[in-house]
């Protein structure tokens, strides 16, 4: 029973991390109806900018710094690519995020360089054991872990709130029901978008920090966008809960899968296994978990 | 019944309506719907609706806005399925079918919004209302040869048919998404055309028209009638439009059938004009 | 402007609905085959042949197939990867286990293997579109990625994971330099456009079309979106799948897995965009496009006479990239067929805009 | 009986039918795109379809000299009918198809219609309207029987039945047609056309089968026509030059004809036909230019430029290159083949005029700039003069040799006259026989020498070309006693793209004053570009814009006027836009749009009265039929506006200077 609870732990917390990800891709596509591909090259440009300021500066400021850039990098998206193709249908501007997906993976690269670099968020690294007395031999858990869930919960919650409480929020979600309505109605959409583009870079800066710190700064982190997609699908695009149920179950199962299933049929089937189980789900309920269910009107 | 519809029909007075119907003759009811109720969540769309459509004749559905009109004829084409009620086509029970079931059974339809086929030609548009009748195998087509030539020939022969029936020559190789609206309008009836159905079904076809585009549209549905023989059944909202051409009218209000029979009949029912008017319910 | 159309009046239905049914393109596609199956072959050398010609035309095939799914059916594909690399084991398998079958034999085989593997993954199509389709093809270039990196059987229990395929030989005859490659390609390439041209015009390409365009109306009037949408995938993945079988044998000779990762897909679904969707001479542009496009980013700091290291080339050639696709997006979001359509139309109305 | 003895030497229409159905059994005779393409019909094929017609006709009782009414559009069904009526020693009646019922009565009564055939409903219901008042009419043939399925009238009858009953016929009297072919003499009736009439009621022209085969083949010779040139028919069947020019044509050189799809496409199937041989009257070449100009006004600069550029190339060197002149710089030709390839051969192709080899206009006169803008890209344009009872070929310009204002010198075999009083007399094998009924309007027009009066004024110049001027007997006299030739001024007038019809006033009267009407496409256009919003035609007409544009046409006219002693007097003083299209269901213009100057002053006469008073504006109540038959009232308040006129001397001065 141990082993498994403590499958199941990890597999919580690697789902948290994923939901953050995902988080970023939900705010873009409920504010423009863009399926952002580029979330996973805003976490690694994040991840770099702050892992480098932080060798030459305070991590407060180097924090502050790379969200100024990332605020930055929303308001030329919005500027150069969105403002251009709007009213254009999805799949153009799903591509479009395409090419600042390639634009941002050269950038980053050429600002920051390309070596891996740590973050030390100064999060405790060692691994321990807690509820000894519980199960024969405790349960090997990483604490590192639990900061980072907290600090991601956290960040669900501030976003939660804003999008309910505040007037920013709320006109989020009229543009996201009907762009040419809250056009009308005087909501600025350019403006909306700037915004939600620069939360969404801010959501990627802390997955990126946390992402980082776990598994040093590299290339790679662009992969968890691939991650998270099955998350939002299982979740729902437009969905904040659904992002974050979805990234659990994905992480939960596939850890499960890793542990149980890997070894029979010759491992390696964390890159797929995320994906055929949202594919499932999708085949039973198209519209996700917590997404709004389509009519096709005649 | 007829002599409005012969005055549309001819423009003159010179035929004498006893001797000239001006139709085939109306037969036998094709299509019978039983205590139809259909319901989307909570809201009763149609509720316990019967009324029938024999063969030859051109039987107009009307109603108020959100009378459940549009809900009818997605009943009668199988996009809708009705929680309660039997539908009866030529004689038969309907079980559960889809969509393109019941085109294969003979009935085609126009849409309240055009539903053409944006990115091909008129044409094309028309070619695919042909789909169902096309039998080559995919290898043949692959290769354009022998039998999938001939049967794209033999079709696209059908089709200037229907082309040259709706006067559309001139716009045959444009691409649908570049014509005005009542062009638009045209092509799509020519569609439904082009798959010979003997039952079509066409939502509002000439809602947003201006006069002349109605009368075409007008004369178009008369001639497919008389000509070829099909049953239609129509919405339309324009009064005028209804009581000329059609040969008996149900009034839906409310998803509830208010009234049925010959335009006379309709015209002259109280719960017909109270519909109409605006009484309270 | 080249256009004198006077007189080019059709007494059939046969030659209005010909290929080319305006005489100065059939000279235009008369002279283009004259070129690339003589012209180029007097004059191009080999580095031509292997880094530019050979994988123009393969992608060009995998394009043309991956566009018939997504430009007229609209069935959206990021698992283009994923199929070619069915076809290109599928092929492997069969030629070394089967060392008698014919090559032909072998390539059709491989595309059909690819088609019931494409049919497979097209079926959650059936439920969903747009990007929940993407992203279901997408699992399928992950799970194929894994299939055949981990199941030894595929890889002929190769021990360091790539194979190596056998040299290709048709009709008696070992297609080995360059040239002899090209030209095999090349062929296959045109029977393909053309069976893809024959597709496009025939009923099933309009169900297609219409199943784009607007399944729900398509389905009224009476075609199977089962149908359509299924026959798109397995076609789709014919083509794919011998493209990928050709990419293996042909371009490359000996490969893994990693070939046709989801970069590949990607690239691919590029191709068909900035091609043009819906257009079989789309899928070529589209290709050419993306295959000259890196090797002159390569070569423009030579030009310039400024060496540059190759990471931050490689960083460059990405922001380039990812700019030209954005530019390509906003300026003509149906991409270079639709420029080159518009062309073709404004030469035919000469003098006049319209 | 042996084909070569029905054929004889082919001097009637039936007997070329059959020689051309030896001679050329497979190639193409006529086309007709229907359904999407060109259905070819051979000349086999259209001599069975014509035996099978003329049996059905002859058994529902059509005998040698009936006459047979054909209405419609060109169709090559009708074509075959007027054939198989000629076949049966009968005479086609073709009328204009877009008359309404009660114009047709007159023709119908008067051809003693017994048997018609036409072409949809539509014209199915005009006869039928007016059946009792021509009753003779016993059979009534319609081709489409679109939304006839359910008249049950027994005069009517379905060309398919008409050709089934034709064929049971033809195997019971195998040899009549063939008989009656024979029967047939040159000298026989071949057609009857109904003239317009610029006054009173049409008259029908009777000519015979040797009348039109020898014009035609005069005209063979002249231009080389031969069985490979290509034409379109689209214009009325009823015109005497659709019926010499297409059908004539066709039967003597066995070259193809082609019917268009339907009046919507004729553009497009100009374009693609691509005749090689075409005949329109001025306002089709016209309307063609102003959509040319219209269409590349939206051209982006550059390629306006460009345009601009090769037609002042062409206006400067490319009618000379097209009479094969000498004297040409190299480096002028290389232009001249550049805008070739850059305009001129592009703009044919759009227009469906790249194979043109022969063009000709004629019927009224053509501008000077239109006529030259056609020749100058390399297309042989010529004009011809000539009527209804001259089987219009009476002068015509000579490829090579073309001049301006002039109609050409008389055809080979036509001997041309001058009358005292400046009228042209005309004497040529393709006179017509005789008005159809009318000895004594027949004897009036053809004097004891048998030369035709054609009651127009001209003269020949230095070199034998014919100069036409006007109407004889509308050439008056201003009150001082000078010329006053209206046509003349007004079609000086019509040259300018803004103005669609003029009338010209004058007549005993102290000076000329002129009713324009503004061409409604070309002058919103102009308005459009300037910003100058308008509600509609009648808006427009009153604009003091457009007053100042037209007041300029007329100046520039004025002074063309002065140049000339003759007719420096007739300069326009003063103008008033008509508030409406002058229109022939109005009556005021003909059928062939040609202005009925009387009629005209006689309905505006509240106009003339204020255009010789000094009044600056008039009020006017006109009577209109709307396209629906409907008729109502238009009222309006017309401006007057004036013009500057000039003397002799000022206009060589004003000359020079530009």
């Amino acid at each position: 029973m141990g082993p498994f609870i403590e499958v199941v732990l990890g597999g919580l917390m690697a789902g948290v991390l994923y939901s953050l990800v995902a988080l970023g891709f939900v705010l873009i596509y409920k504010a423009s109806g863009v399926f952002n591909f580029a979330q996973g090259a805003m976490v690694l440009l994040a991840a770099l900018a702050f892992a480098r300021f932080s060798e030459v500066m305070p991590m407060p400021v180097a924090f502050m710094l790379s969200a100024l850039m990332m605020v930055g990098v929303a308001f030329l998206i919005e500027r150069l690519v969105l403002r251009h193709l709007v009213n254009q249908e999805g799949i153009i501007l799903f591509l479009a995020t395409f090419g600042i997906t390639y634009f941002l993976e050269g950038l980053g690269p050429q600002l920051f360089g390309d070596n891996i670099y740590r973050i030390d968020l100064g999060m405790p690294k060692e691994p321990k054991i807690i509820l000894e007395n519980m199960f024969d031999g405790g349960l090997l858990i990483n604490l590192e872990d639990f900061i980072a869930a907290g600090i991601a919960a956290a960040l669900v919650t501030f976003l939660a709130i804003f999008f309910q409480k505040t007037a920013t929020g709320r006109a989020l979600r009229a543009v996201a029901d009907d762009h040419q309505a809250a056009q009308s109605v005087g909501i600025p959409l350019n403006r909306i978008w700037v915004i939600v583009w620069s939360v969404s870079g801010f959501v990627a800066l802390v997955a990126g920090m946390i992402w980082g710190s776990k598994l040093g700064v590299q290339f790679s982190l662009v992969l968890i966008a691939l991650k998270a997609i099955p998350v939002v699908i299982l979740g729902g695009f437009t969905s904040v809960p659904g992002a974050i149920v979805g990234g659990l179950i994905i992480g939960v199962g596939e850890k499960i899968a890793e542990v149980y299933l890997g070894p029979i049929i010759g491992g390696g089937i964390e890159n797929w296994f995320a994906y055929v189980l949202a594919l499932a789900f999708l085949l039973i309920r198209p519209e996700g978990l917590f997404g709004e269910r389509h009519i096709d009107r005649v | 019944m007829s002599a409005a519809v012969l005055a549309n029909n001819s423009g003159d007075a010179v035929l004498e309506t006893d001797l000239n119907p001006t139709r085939r003759k109306i037969g036998e009811v094709i299509l019978a719907l039983e205590n139809i109720s259909l319901a989307f969540g909570g809201v009763q769309a149609l509720s316990d609706i019967s009324f029938d459509v024999r063969e030859h004749e051109i039987r107009a559905i009307i109603g108020p806005n959100g009378a459940g009109k549009s809900s009818m004829l997605n009943v009668i084409n199988g996009v809708y399925h009705p929680q309660q009620g039997t539908i009866f086509f030529k004689g038969e029970k309907r079980q559960q079918m889809n969509p393109h079931k019941v085109a294969s059974q003979g009935v085609a339809r126009t849409f309240q919004n055009i539903a053409l086929f944006k990115g091909m030609t008129v044409l094309d548009n028309l070619m695919t209302g042909r789909n169902l009748m096309m039998k080559t195998g995919i290898l043949q087509q692959a290769l354009y040869w022998g039998a999938a030539q001939r049967e794209e020939l033999a079709h696209r022969a059908k089709v200037e048919e229907i082309i040259e029936f709706l006067e559309i020559q001139a716009i045959r190789k444009t691409p649908v998404g570049r014509l005005p609206y009542g062009m638009q309008k045209r092509v799509e009836l020519g569609r439904a055309l082009a798959a010979e159905p003997t039952m079509l079904l066409l939502d509002e076809p000439m809602a947003g028209m201006n006069v002349e585009e109605k009368q075409d549209m007008c004369r178009f549905v008369l001639d497919v009638n008389a000509e070829f023989g099909m049953t239609i059944v129509l919405i339309e909202h324009d009064m005028g439009v209804v009581m000329d051409i059609s040969d008996r009218v149900v009034v839906l209000d409310y998803g509830k059938k208010i009234g049925d029979g010959e335009p006379d009949e309709v015209r002259n029912n109280q719960a017909v004009i109270d519909a109409y008017l605006g009484v309270q319910h | 402007m080249f256009y004198r159309e006077n007189g080019q009046f059709k007494t059939s239905y046969e030659a209005d609905q010909a290929l080319f049914p305006i005489k100065q393109d059939r000279i235009f596609i008369v002279l283009l085959l004259l070129v690339a199956f003589v012209g180029i072959p007097l004059f191009a050398d080999e580095y031509i042949f292997r880094a530019i010609l050979i994988p123009f035309l393969i992608l060009s095939l995998a394009a043309l197939g991956l566009n018939l799914l997504v430009g007229y059916c609209g069935q959206i594909s990021l698992g283009t990867g994923g199929f070619m690399m069915v076809g290109a084991y599928a092929a492997y398998n069969l030629a070394v286990r089967l060392p008698d079958l014919n090559m032909l034999v072998v390539f059709v085989l491989a595309g059909l293997i690819t088609t019931v593997v494409g049919m497979i993954f097209g079926i959650p199509s059936l439920r969903i579109k747009g990007l929940y389709l993407a992203v279901a093809t997408l699992a399928a270039q992950f799970f194929l990625d894994w299939l055949f990196s981990r199941v030894k059987w595929f890889t002929n229990d190769s021990s360091s994971g790539s194979v190596s395929a056998p040299v290709l030989q048709v009709f008696g005859f070992r297609w080995e330099s360059p040239l002899e490659k090209y030209l095999f390609v090349l062929s296959v390439v045109v029977l393909f456009a053309l069976i893809a041209r024959n597709l496009v015009r025939s009923h099933i390409g309009r169900s297609w079309m219409a199943t784009r365009d607007m399944d729900v109306a398509a389905e009224i009037i009476g075609i199977r979106p089962v149908y359509a949408k299924l026959s798109a995938f397995a076609v789709s993945s014919f083509f794919v799948g011998i493209a990928g079988a050709l990419w293996g044998f042909v371009h490359l000779g000996s490969w893994e897995p990693l070939a046709f990762d989801v970069n590949r897909s990607f690239s691919l679904l590029f191709m068909v965009i900035i091609g043009g969707l819906g257009s079989i001479l789309g899928s070529f542009l589209g290709a050419a496009f993306i295959v000259i496009l890196p090797l002159l980013l390569n070569q423009i700091p030579l030009w310039l006479g400024l060496p540059m290291s190759t990471a931050t080339a490689a960083h460059f050639e990405a922001m380039i990239f990812g700019s030209l696709i954005i530019f390509f997006l906003i300026v003509e979001p149906h991409g270079l067929a639709r420029l080159w359509a518009v062309a073709k139309e404004k030469l035919r109305l000469w003098p006049f805009p319209h | 009986m042996t084909v070569s003895a029905t054929i004889g030497d082919a001097i009637t229409f039936p007997r070329l039918l059959e020689k051309h159905a030896v001679e050329r059994g497979n190639r193409p005779a006529i086309r007709e795109k229907d359904l999407g393409i060109w259905q070819t019909y051979t000349w086999s094929q259209v001599r069975e379809e014509v035996e099978a017609l003329a049996g059905g006709m002859a058994a529902l009782g059509f005998k040698r000299g009936d006459n047979l009414a054909v209405i419609g559009d060109n169709r090559p069904r009708l074509y075959w009918a007027m054939m198989a009526a000629q076949c049966l020693g009968g005479v086609p009646v073709p009328l204009y198809q877009d008359a309404v019922a009660q114009e047709m009565v007159y023709v119908l009564q008067d051809a003693d219609i017994k048997f018609a055939i036409v072409e949809d409903q539509e014209q199915v219901d005009k006869l039928l309207e007016v059946l009792l008042q021509c009753a003779g009419i016993k059979h009534l043939v319609y081709d489409d029987s679109r939304g006839l399925r359910n008249y049950l009238q027994p005069q009517l009858f379905s060309y398919e039945r008409l050709i089934a009953l034709g064929r049971e016929f033809n195997i019971k009297h195998p040899a009549y047609f063939r008989e009656q072919i024979a029967e047939g003499k040159p000298d026989d009736v071949a057609v009857m056309l109904y003239t317009s009439g610029t006054t009173g009621k049409p008259k029908g022209v009777s000519h015979t089968h040797t009348a039109l085969i020898h014009t035609a083949r005069v005209l063979v010779k002249f231009d080389g026509i031969s069985e490979h040139d290509e034409l379109l028919c689209y214009l009325p069947m009823a015109w005497v030059g659709d019926f010499l020019y297409s059908y004539g044509q066709s039967y003597v050189t066995g070259l193809c004809l082609n019917c268009p799809e339907s009046s919507d496409t004729v553009m497009q199937c100009l374009c693609e036909i691509g005749p090689t041989y075409y005949f329109a009257p001025p306002r089709v070449y016209e309307n063609i230019l102003t959509q040319v100009m219209i269409r590349i006004e939206d051209a982006n600069p550059l390629k306006r430029r460009m345009f601009r550029y090769f037609m002042d190339v062409a206006r400067r060197v490319g009618i000379k290159i097209l009479d094969g002149k000498s004297g040409i710089s190299l480096i002028d030709r290389m232009l001249y083949a550049a805008g070739e390839l850059m305009v001129y051969g592009p703009l044919k192709n759009v227009l469906g005029l790249s194979r043109i080899r022969v063009a000709y206009t004629g019927g009224e006169a053509i501008g000077p700039d239109l006529f030259n803008f056609y020749r100058s890209m390399g297309i042989n344009l010529k004009q011809l003069y000539g009527m209804t009872e001259t089987c219009v070929t009476v002068c015509m310009q000579k490829s090579g040799d073309v001049k301006l204002g002039t109609v050409g010198p008389p055809m080979p075999g036509v001997e041309v006259r001058l009358a005292e009083s400046g009228e042209v007399l005309v004497r040529s094998q393709g006179m017509m026989k005789e008005y159809h009924g009318q000895p004594e309007a027949t004897k009036s027009v053809i004097n004891a020498e048998g030369f035709f009066l054609t009651g127009d004024a001209g003269f020949f110049d230095a070199d034998g070309h014919l100069i036409i001027i006007d109407r004889a007997k509308d050439v008056g006299r201003l009150a001082d006693g000078s010329l006053f030739a209206p046509k003349y001024i007004e079609n000086k007038l019509k040259f300018f793209p803004y103005i669609k019809e003029a009338v010209a006033f004058g007549d005993k009267r102290d000076q000329v004053t002129a009713m324009i009407n503004i061409d409604g496409a070309a002058l919103g256009d102009w308005a459009e570009r300037r910003n100058l919003g308008y509600s509609g035609y009648a808006d427009l007409a009153a604009k003091l814009e457009v007053y100042a544009l037209i007041s300029e046409c007329i100046e520039k006219v004025n002074l063309d006027l002065a140049a000339d002693p003759k007719l420096a007097t007739s300069q326009i003083a003063r103008f008033v836009i008509l508030h409406k299209e002058l229109d022939a269901d109005d009556g005021e213009l003909t059928r062939t749009r040609k202005v009925r100057r009387n009629i005209i002053a006689e309905k505006y006469a509240v106009i003339v009265d204020a255009l010789y008073s000094d009044v600056d504006h008039c009020e006017i109540e006109a009577a209109m039929k709307f396209e629906d038959g409907r008729s109502g009232v238009v009222r309006a308040d017309l401006r007057i506006g004036s013009a500057k006129t000039v003397v002799g001397s000022e206009a060589a001065a004003g000359r020079k200077a530009a």
